[in-house]
């Protein structure tokens, strides 16, 4: 298998998928003639044309809400936003038009859109552009939501977004985009709603997605196991929305223990729900109140050091583990 | 018909400093407001009528009658049932307005689209909806043609290409400009309207929408339904240029045209021209038809605060239904009226005793068509 | 004490602080002129003119970026949004710049603006009208978020929410503008930030605001104790933004049972956070886990019979409560 | 001294059906962008100039073009620091475009205000924040105008009236009308200026604000820095009206005016005249300024796939403050641009070192400011 980058991964999910249905395109600011501001996009427009690779003026409302009019009649619109923070702005289409026209309709329409971009924070980019917002689309009934951690579930999961027939959420990290993982060669697909469980371990279970999982939980574990000897079993939820319930609450029986570990702010986060839903489905087996990690409760700040400390990191994941195991 | 009235310009120009030595800022001018409604009088000679009405064949001009009339009575026996609650929620009268949807959509092909705001049981009903599924929609029922799922501002049936109302204001106009930007992606000629009501106008994203569909040159008329009013506020009170079609062809070079909203001919023209425009050179059009609601906002504005009845008086004796029929008065007799009238209310009769016979959906509908395909999902909480 | 509607509290709420302040001014669509679509403001614009009552067009980002804008040299703003459902079109201006300008100036500004209107469904008003999106503003730090259930707790929180230094969050419902209640001649404030135990009890904690409380809990509250000999203690949060988690906990610690109603859907909610925090504070002390009641997880339908069975009742708070209960 | 060249115009109108039979949509044309960059040529007699340069006082062009040069020099360091990963994240620079700051703060005064996009450095020294605190923030230490916690995109200082800089395209501008609309209803003799970049003329947001100001009668000026890209976008690329001052007259009533924005004294009487016109007359004003940056959109982008080095070049040539010391030759004499230059290389060294030499902020002020007044919000989590 090849070692490529979540970037390339992207690529080549979009690749594939436009040169496969020719319904399929990606419109977005700067994704043609820049390549993307991250470039996710790169040789795309040379390969499919500028009718199928699209530059949009800086109106997010619009052509988001342009590209669900499109899929309502049959394409698949591939909308990349610049990042998620920018998707607040188009949120009215995403919740109203989006999520609802098939309901409304019953069923006379579907959006097979996607709507993709990176949440979360990329560094130093001060309060309005490092947020992780995906609390916004867990609410709303009629979206999926994605959130890959790795460049196989990046790619294999884009590619099942872009044929789903529902609006897909897709979001991504730019602090990822770099990041190499193993891809096989040809084809292949990953089902959306479906956890995965990065790890086994016996003591704890920790739940985590996108980022968190590399950036934060991985290198927890690392510590944990080897100077607390204590056993994690860490589980990838991948799709947020439908939430696969099963995998989570499998893995809670076996250990009696749980963290949960996301970018976001605290209050109403899809951590806390999550949460919820496994003190309900789990009651009995918990020895532990489940724990929690996520940024600070502030907007995020621009200082270096304001922002580490703000951000979830390695050692708070060893601290909240450890409190659960009642070991600190 | 209506005779020559005068155009009156208010006052206009800058907001003198307030007694109190303030600076007045200017929100509304109940006063101008009233005497300003005349200038949009559909016979004022200011207002630059873009063509002559076109002439239509006789079954033409019958079915355009009659599609008016059966908006009309339609919606009066909607109020009724409203106010017997077998109607509920918000629901919005679209009487006096008739012949801008008509008009317009009688200048389309069967493979255009057509988006309208939450005012759109008439568009339903003339892009093909039948009276009984527009009804039963409104009853909630599960025979509605969005079975009883949308309600009064969500009426869809796909293959009519009526691609519904929409209740959040300029919320439809990107999704009108993406079915466009479909048409022109597949080289299909097909044609896009996009209704809105005069107020959308001052939100965002039609300005985001306009410049993408002149960039793009999609194939795409935005009409937009000036009756002078968006609530109870009269247009020049919420928009710095109260003259509408004046605002597309400097910001977007999209060309802005005004048309009679009150003349179905003349609004059938216009829009005719502009969807040749559309289909063969892809360039959108915005149209602003000058026409005035009859009832308040919705059903529960009794329309007195904002206007008089001097005011709607003066619209109802230009209503455009009787205008058609004194254009034609030798088609258009009393007693060609008469039958016409008995059948469509017969059909109007039918649609509400289907409406009322139709079931509820049933407990189940609850949780579907959330997905195509979601796994389990939705469930019943537990 | 007078009794007066919840839609009276409010307008005597605003023209006290009217009359107090000459910086408050009231912005919205149709509030001046149509006196309100809800009829708050009714008699607003006759008392204080056109300059301080002032019927913006629909533009809800644009005059809600405005009042923000006025709000941060001084003003104090009280913006409605016609239904909280438009909100959603404003929320770029709330998150990122209501919430965020204090902390990116490092305490150069605030933003002493109430942003306030009904959410919720008002009755059979279809998908996109209908929402209690609560969690959109309560996940955000620098807001606070009011939701009165009462006449005495609208008025009273009101005129706190326009003196209040910082941004509020002010949810009203519609179904509650006509509800009457008691509340004091004279003029009182009430504390932002205080939850209130409306009703006590010993078996079982209910959490609760806005109008879930009339409408859902009280009913089955009812019920409950006449039919199933439950003493229920019902605590109504008023404020979700700071949350007041003593007083809830403290009741939970006491009946050892908690169940929490909410009129949003379910992922992600207010409801589903607070769960995660009681669990996490009083886990000791829970003898069941956590009951949750909220909007079926689906767009609201328009069908009569359909809209109902979507909602919160007193029948779901019944069938909740007798399971953390065990009795049922 | 610039020379005349020649305003090309691209083939624009209709664009043709593809090879492929599929409609062509016009997303972008880079050979027309080129061609079409030099249209915008500041010395290009197409463009209306409003008026011709202003005579000031020489104290005050010795102050000018001091500010320009500290721009210059400040932002070259900046760069440098950037490479040295003393500054990180987004950091978009000015150089190139100083002459519009320069020249439209020029034209305030004491009590007004000014609120800027992300690219804002210029702004926030030439309204009154010192090198040393501007270089402070970007390093983000808690000496900065903004603690430390805004960082390169949201420089403030209240007691300046440098009202901030905002990184959402857009964002800013309800803002400034904001502010605008608190000067006009306490009736204060306060001007607004709300600069943006070209591309922010397509958020929606722009147009509803500019809609109210011109109904509300607000003494706001917006200024469009227009120059010629949105990141990589060229302007015509992204607006289907790519002369943007015509915009906004037919839209909402507000004049747009264009001035060459490589000209100081130019930007200077444009903007004074408008300064003017909002103080007294309360009403708002649309100015475009051509203008150019030199660097790329933020310090990530080489600048090489939209635009080529002749073009860059070509407008190099009418740099603002070479074009001011041309203007003046007497006044800007070869010893007297140097003894200034070597002024302002201290003071912005002197600001590096500040910066460098303050700490960051303590880790207590993670938690300050985000609200006035919070009963214990926020805590660290537990
Ligand atoms: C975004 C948004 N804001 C406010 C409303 C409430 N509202 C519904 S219709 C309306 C007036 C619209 O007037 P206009 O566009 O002139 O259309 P008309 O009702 O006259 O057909 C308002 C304010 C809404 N539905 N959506
Ligand atoms: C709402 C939003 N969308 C996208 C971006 C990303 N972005 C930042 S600057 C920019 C280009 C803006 O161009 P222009 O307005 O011309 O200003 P300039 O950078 O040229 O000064 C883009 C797309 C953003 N910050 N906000
Ligand atoms: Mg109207
Ligand atoms: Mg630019």
């Amino acid at each position: 298998m090849a070692e490529i980058t979540y970037r390339d991964a992207l690529n080549q999910a979009l690749a594939e998928e436009m040169e496969r249905d020719d319904q399929v395109f990606l419109m977005g600011e700067e994704v043609a003639l820049y390549s993307g501001a991250y470039k996710v996009s790169q040789g795309l427009l040379q390969k499919f044309g500028e009718k199928r690779v699209i530059d949009a003026p800086i109106t997010e409302a619009g052509f988001v809400g342009l590209g669900i009019g499109a899929a309502h009649v049959g394409m698949k619109p591939v909308i990349e936003v610049m990042t998620y923070n920018f998707a607040i702005l188009a949120l009215d289409q995403i919740i109203n038009n989006a999520a609802k026209l098939r309901y409304m309709s019953d069923g006379q329409y579907s959006v097979p859109m996607v709507l993709r971009g990176p949440g979360g924070a990329g560094g130093s980019l001060g309060a309005q552009h490092s947020q992780a917002l995906e609390q916004q689309f867990v609410h709303i009934p009629g979206l999926k939501v994605v959130m890959p951690a790795t460049p196989h579930d990046a790619k294999g999961l884009l590619k099942a977004a872009i044929r789903d027939p529902d609006p897909v959420m897709f979001i991504e990290s730019e602090k990822l985009y770099n990041v190499k993982g193993e891809v096989p060669e040809g084809e292949y697909l990953l089902p959306i709603g479906r956890a995965e469980v990065k790890k086994e371990g016996s003591d704890v279970t920790i739940i985590t997605w996108s980022r968190m999982l590399t950036a934060a939980v991985l290198p927890a574990v690392e510590r944990l196991e080897a100077e607390e000897g204590i056993s994690c079993e860490v589980v990838d939820a991948m799709t947020l929305r439908p939430l696969d319930y099963d995998t989570l609450v499998n893995s809670i029986r076996k250990t009696n223990r749980c963290v949960i570990v996301e970018e976001a702010w605290p209050q109403a986060s899809v951590g806390s729900w999550i949460s919820h839903e496994m003190q309900k489905r789990a009651f009995d087996y918990l020895d532990a109140p489940i724990g929690h990690v996520h940024q600070e409760d502030v907007p995020m700040p621009y200082a270096f050091n304001l922002e580490e400390a703000a951000l979830p990191s390695p050692a708070k994941v060893v601290e909240a583990v450890k409190k659960v195991c009642y070991a600190d | 018909m209506a005779s020559k009235t005068q155009s009156k310009k208010s006052s206009g120009g800058k907001t003198p400093k307030s007694a109190a030595g303030g600076h007045e800022i200017k929100t509304h001018a109940t006063a101008h407001g009233k005497a300003r409604a005349a200038q949009y009088t559909s016979d004022d000679e200011s207002v630059p009528i873009g063509r002559p009405p076109v002439r239509l064949e006789e079954e033409r001009l019958i079915e355009i009658h009659r599609q008016m009339l059966l908006c009309r009575r339609f919606e009066e026996r909607t109020a009724q049932m409203y106010q017997m609650r077998k109607i509920q929620g918000f629901c919005h009268l679209y009487i006096g307005q008739e012949a801008v949807a008509v008009g317009s959509v009688a200048a389309l092909e069967k493979q255009d689209y057509i988006f309208q705001t939450y005012r759109d049981h008439a568009h339903a009903l003339i892009r093909g909806i039948s009276a009984r599924e527009v009804m039963a929609e409104l009853f909630g029922k599960k025979t509605g043609c969005s079975g009883g799922k949308g309600g009064s501002m969500h009426m869809y049936k796909a293959e009519t290409g009526m691609m519904g109302g929409n209740g959040i204001v300029g919320g439809h106009v990107p999704l009108a400009t993406g079915v466009a930007f479909k048409s022109a992606y597949n080289d299909l000629p097909e044609v896009t309207i996009c209704y809105m009501g005069e107020a959308a106008v001052n939100q965002g994203v039609f300005h985001e929408c306009l410049n993408m569909a002149s960039l793009w040159n999609l194939p795409i008329i935005y009409i937009v339904e000036n009756n002078l009013y968006g609530m109870g506020t009269a247009v020049h009170r919420a928009s710095a240029e109260d003259q509408l079609y004046k605002r597309t062809e400097g910001a977007y070079r999209i060309p802005g045209v005004r048309c009679d909203g009150m003349d179905v001919l003349e609004v059938y023209a216009e829009v005719k021209a502009a969807a040749d425009r559309a289909r063969n050179d892809r360039r959108p059009t915005f149209i602003e038809a000058i026409t005035y609601r009859y009832r308040g906002h919705s059903m529960s504005d009794p329309a007195t605060s904002y206007r008089n009845k001097a005011e709607v008086q003066h619209w109802q004796e230009r209503d455009p239904i009787a205008r058609l029929q004194a254009q034609y008065p030798k088609l258009f007799t009393e007693e060609m009226v008469k039958a016409a009238d008995e059948k469509i209310k017969e059909e109007v009769q039918d649609a509400i005793k289907f409406a009322d016979e139709s079931d509820f959906p049933g407990p189940e509908a609850l949780y579907t068509n959330v997905y195509v395909d979601c796994q389990g999902y939705p469930k019943k909480q537990d």
